[in-house]
């Protein structure tokens, strides 16, 4: 499917990036992963994609709650939302037994040590969600005292924009990074490269 | 009016019309806000040091506590803030004034309405702008639906903490109505800003008065659910009773505020004692208990639910009767002109360019506003040189001073206590770093 | 007397047996903690989410092996071992059926009969929380070693009272196996109407020894991170969930059998009758998880010491009394 | 009024909008606090906030006043670069908001003015909530306070260089790049 043009992530069955534009190249993100990469993430095997079907039923986040967005991500677990239905409610306190870290807040400099390390306590395979626009890239707080983007630190797999974001839009970013996984695209720790 | 409340062992006083207002306090001891290990106990190998955060589940946020444990004792206590420091007060000088207003609600963002309302009037004090009723009367309903939220969030969250995991899922519940009513009005959920310097940014939509009467009705028996959740369970009592005492003197002493100094039997609300918005003309009553522990700042926030209930039912009787009135000033030098006036009128175009590219000048001055937010006082200093930018800001954080409270309260306790002590005293780490 | 292999045969269909009720606890706990909660709960892996299990399972397996590099290697690794094999040993002397005559061999209702078997339950749960104890203590972490030392001073201290409780079973029953315990509740009535202060030491004491909420001190989320498990990951870490959620199906199982007549009840079901008496202690446990906030350390020390193990003794002398009078 | 020329130090009051400042001198600053507080019923310390007035009245102010008086566009004052805010006498002030817990809620300002580098008596025996709002402005606004117990950053890190909210601080951050160019 690679002779007609370049590869698509959507090729691939990654369902959620959105298709206003067909003709238009590889995405930044596609580019970043590599083509070759892809072909060779992709390479999946059935029992791979069972284990991937495991890990994404079950993704235990951590509880790291920083700012305005824990408290959203707070409401994502209550009624109206359930993140639950996802098998996501086991929100652990040991970043040992977490799958997911949902960074959700600014993180100051003086922050940046402590989630680093609770990064790094965290056990492979893991994935990083930047929520609000503050993880993501330093939101309206440009100054001496809020790290500019957490993928500064730690790698991110997704971003999630607002300010602060809905628990629908933080449930979407979730979904995709299940769909992206079912797809075949390895977590960014394999991807991306950040200053340790 | 409410449901009655049960109320399982404790006196309570409504204070009333006439009573002494308290008279101060001479500060008979030093109060620590550090917990010093015994010397003698310091020596032996018996103490654990304990790093409490800045990631622990329990300590909403980012609040580090470095705790000495002796077994399950606490005997020693120190608390490090600082890792949400965001400098809102650097980047508030940067900003234009209209700009700055998006900033206060970052702060405290569980009680932000708030937080954008002490900004917003401090800006209308230097301009000594005249704020329409409608106004005044939207920003008290949504001040105190906010202070529900608020409370919400701390009972909810609280609860979790000892333990009691379903009020999380409850309150959350009631959260998400009051939400609800913040997106129909300002299409945010959190963070609206609704309030612009001379009022409202946008009329109060239509449908908001059904909605908002239909959570009025709710409340009360959503309030009756949680009291009979954890009031009437023993082992939430033994867990609150006499925990984390704070007498009102060194309450005072440690600059409390709020329902922390509220339930140390200090009778002070500066909704009733210093009346802003149109809280004079609203009836309601200022729980008070006397008794400082974890319990009492508990049925506080409690009684305070009900009573903001009442006081939202109250705006809405109000605002029903003001249907077509202005709800932002017509002051174009600080205003932004109607929208459809954008179209036909070259002056309005020119204001609006004006305001939203330089920003409206400010006469120079300070001044120091102070409201009852769910916290507490939360206050806001501003000096203004008379341009468009504010010169200087700073925020009294409610959550700062009750923080600072911890180590009194947490003489002698356990580590169980420890978590809800620090949860009693409801500090939102954003608002306490700035 | 049956010959070994069929008991082996058994063994093994109950430790599978066992796992899957494990699975489907875990299910059954998160489905309804999302109903008590105004919520669903799991329901996108598989139909209800009955996939739920199986996908924590596998991804549990496929995550990063580790232990701490300041931990004690050997204990840290045995210790999840250790909790997992008395769990699962010690469900085997529970019986769930009345025996079923199979080919020419009769198949007792529980993989063995000792005649001790109540000892034994305790003996081998006693040595299960050495495996808590030792894996808090074994990584090296501040939080696992108070949730170690709150393991063991709750786990000690209820007990006592949690064999206590049991002493009028034992006297009305008169045996320590508990076959026998069962088919004389079969003959006489269920033991909960006589010994009913004694259901109530049992379940109290029974909550606090698996730790569940409110008595779950030693994993308080919300004050020690996990407890002991806080360093534990992966499988190892789910071989310490397994290995609770086993002992409260052992212990709901106990006291189905010591109290609710075991496999006993009108159209002679067998084990269909173990199984819904089963669930419907289990689901006590999560309604009260649901329900109520945690104990205070003193608190709970105050409560088993003062008020259970009292309770507990008067209990098993009344009962003695009145047989011995009878 | 007369009440406040009898504070240890006293110096000036003003009043605006409604508020009372009452500036001291800046060795008498405790005595001034123990007298608001014993003597005028100032119970409570509810804010300490330092302000930096470096290039103060440095440069003009233009355009409009946007009050209700100021809208007259030919009036002086209103228009132009003409608006220049008084001096004042010191680089730095230090404001200690306190409130008396009667109706009506009074509150006042004590206000005393410093230069970089000098120091002012902590605060901290009189109200212990001082300790942390002034190792706050310590930290931030690099005032030093004498006596204070544990004179330490508070919100920055303790290697941090420099007191972020000094107007000679840059506001720190990154340049926002929008095009693709870079």
């Amino acid at each position: 499917m690679a002779d007609d043009g370049p590869t698509r992530l959507r090729d691939y069955g990654l369902q959620s990036e959105r298709l206003l534009w067909p003709t238009k190249g590889p995405s930044k993100f596609e580019e970043e992963l590599g083509v070759e990469e892809l072909e060779r993430a992709l390479g999946i095997t059935t029992l791979d994609k069972a284990v991937r079907w495991a890990q994404t039923k079950s993704m235990w986040p951590d509880t790291f709650g920083l700012a305005c967005c824990a408290i959203e991500m707070m409401s994502i677990v209550g009624s109206r939302y359930d993140l639950a239905r996802f098998g996501m409610e086991a929100f652990r306190s040991s970043p040992r037994q977490a799958d997911l870290l949902i960074v959700s807040g600014r993180v100051a400099h003086k922050m940046a040590a402590p989630l680093r390390q609770i990064y790094d306590q965290m056990l492979e395979p893991k994935w990083v969600i930047a929520m609000g626009a503050c993880a993501s890239s330093g939101g309206m707080f440009n100054n001496y005292a809020i790290l500019q983007g957490v993928d500064r630190i730690v790698p991110v797999d997704i971003y999630i924009p607002f300010c602060p974001p809905r628990p629908e839009a933080l449930m979407e970013g979730i979904i995709r990074l299940h769909e992206a996984h079912l797809a075949g695209i390895p977590p960014a720790y394999e991807r991306k490269e950040v200053a340790t | 009016m409410t449901a009655t409340l049960p109320h399982v062992g404790r006196a309570r006083r409504w204070p009333m019309v006439g009573d002494p207002i308290y008279e101060g306090s001479r500060i008979p001891k030093r109060v620590p806000t550090i917990v010093d290990v015994p010397a003698a106990l310091r020596e032996t190998d018996d103490v654990l040091q304990v790093n409490f955060g800045p990631n622990h589940p329990s300590t909403h946020g980012v609040l580090r506590l470095i705790v000495d444990l002796d077994g399950e004792k606490v005997v020693g206590l120190s608390a490090v803030i600082g890792y949400l420091h965001t400098g809102f007060e650097k980047n508030m000088e940067q900003k234009t004034w209209w700009k700055a207003i998006t900033y206060p609600e970052r702060i405290d963002y569980v009680g932000y309405q708030n937080n954008e309302l002490v900004f917003v009037l401090a800006i209308e004090k230097l301009l000594e702008l005249e704020v329409p009723e409608k106004a005044t009367w939207m920003r008290m309903l949504m001040c105190e639906l906010n202070r529900i939220h608020s409370h919400l969030v701390f009972l909810g969250t609280s609860a979790l903490e000892l333990g009691a995991i379903s009020m999380f899922w409850y309150c959350f519940r009631e959260r998400e109505t009051i939400l609800d009513l913040f997106e129909l009005v300002a299409g945010q959920r959190m963070h609206t800003r609704y309030f612009q310097a001379g009022g409202l940014a946008e009329d109060i939509p239509a449908g908001f008065y059904p909605e908002a009467r239909s959570f009025v009705e709710r409340m009360p028996h959503a309030l009756d659910d949680y009291l009979t959740l954890l009031d009437r369970n023993k082992i939430w009592l033994e867990r609150t009773q006499g925990v984390g005492l704070l007498s009102a003197d060194d309450a005072i002493a440690l600059g409390q505020s709020g329902p922390v100094l509220r339930a140390s039997g200090v009778d002070w609300d500066l909704r009733r004692d210093d009346p802003y918005l149109a809280y004079d003309q609203v009836d309601f009553r200022v729980p008070v208990y006397n008794g400082g522990d974890v319990y009492d700042r508990y049925r506080v926030r409690m009684d305070e639910m009900a009573e903001s209930t009442q006081i939202v039912r109250q705006c809405i009787d109000r605002l029903e009767r003001m249907e077509g009135e202005p709800w932002i000033a017509d002051d174009r030098k600080v205003v932004l002109p109607p929208r459809e006036e954008l179209h036909t009128s070259m002056e309005s175009l020119i204001h609006h360019f004006k305001i939203v590219t330089e920003g409206y000048r400010v006469p120079a001055g300070e001044i120091y506003v102070a409201i009852e937010s769910p916290r507490g006082e939360s206050g806001c200093y501003v000096v203004s040189d008379g341009g468009p930018r504010p010169w200087r800001v700073h925020f009294r954080a409610p959550s700062f001073a009750a923080l600072q409270a911890t180590a009194t309260c947490a003489q002698g306790s356990l580590i169980a206590d420890l978590i809800a002590i620090v949860g009693s005293l409801d500090a939102v780490m954003g608002d306490t770093d700035r | 007397m049956e010959p070994w292999w069929i008991s082996l045969i058994k063994a093994a269909i109950i430790v599978n047996l066992v796992m899957v009720a494990f699975a489907y606890l875990t299910w059954l706990e998160r489905k309804g903690l999302g109903r008590l909660q105004n919520r669903y709960g799991p329901n996108r892996a598989g139909p209800f989410g009955l996939l739920q299990p199986i996908a924590d399972l596998v991804k549990l397996v496929r995550k990063e092996a580790f232990s701490p590099s300041s931990a004690i290697e050997i204990p840290y690794i045995l210790a999840p071992v250790i909790s997992m094999f008395t769990a699962l040993a010690a469900f085997s002397v529970i019986p769930w059926g009345s025996g079923w005559k199979i080919y020419h061999w009769q198949v007792t209702g529980e993989v063995v009969n000792v005649p001790i078997s109540l000892l034994l339950i305790f003996a081998l749960g006693s040595i299960g929380i050495y495996g808590f104890i030792i894996g808090g203590w074994a990584s090296e972490s501040k939080f696992s070693l108070l949730g170690s030392m709150r393991t063991c001073a709750q786990l000690v201290s209820y007990e006592v009272s949690l064999a206590l409780s049991v002493l009028g079973v034992v006297i009305l029953g008169r045996s320590l196996s508990l076959v026998d315990i069962v088919h004389r509740q079969g003959v006489t009535l269920p033991f909960v109407i006589p010994q009913f202060f004694g259901l109530l030491v049992f379940f109290f004491a029974g909550i606090a020894e698996t730790s569940r909420a409110p008595f779950d001190l030693p994993e308080a989320e919300q004050e020690l991170v996990a407890g002991y498990h806080t360093e534990y990951s992966g499988m190892r870490w789910g071989l310490f969930q397994t290995a609770e959620y086993i002992n409260l199906i052992t212990l709901s199982g106990l006291m189905v059998t010591l109290f609710f007549s075991g496999w006993h009840g009108p159209w002679n079901l067998g084990p269909i009758w173990f199984v819904l008496k089963l669930l419907g202690v289990l689901f006590a446990f999560i309604w009260l998880r649901a329900t109520l906030p945690r104990l205070r350390y003193d608190q709970l020390m105050r409560f088993g010491w003062k008020v259970l193990l009292p309770v507990a003794t008067l209990n098993a002398l009344v009962t003695a009394i009145i047989v011995a009078a009878t | 009024m007369n009440d406040f020329a009898k504070v240890p130090g006293y110096v000036s009051t003003t009043e605006a909008y409604g508020e009372t400042t009452v500036v001291v001198e800046r060795g008498r600053i405790r005595e001034a606090c123990t007298f608001a507080r014993d003597e005028l019923g100032f119970a409570m310390l509810s804010d300490l906030v330092a302000t930096d007035y470096l290039d103060w009245a440095g440069k003009g102010v233009s355009g409009y006043i946007g009050t209700t008086a100021g809208r007259d566009l030919n009036m002086p004052m209103t228009q132009g670069l003409q608006a220049l805010p008084e001096a004042k006498p010191a680089r730095f002030s230090l404001s200690y908001h306190l409130l008396a817990l009667r109706q009506g809620a009074p509150r006042l300002r004590l206000q005393c003015w410093l230069e970089d580098g000098d120091t002012v008596d902590s605060v901290v025996s009189v109200w212990p909530a001082a300790d942390w709002l002034e190792r706050e402005q310590f930290d931030l606004m690099g005032i030093r306070f004498d006596g204070h117990p544990n004179l330490a950053r508070l919100l920055m890190d303790d290697d941090w260089e420099g007191h972020p909210l000094r107007k000679d601080y840059p506001l720190g951050g990154e340049p926002v790049r929008f095009s693709s160019a870079e």
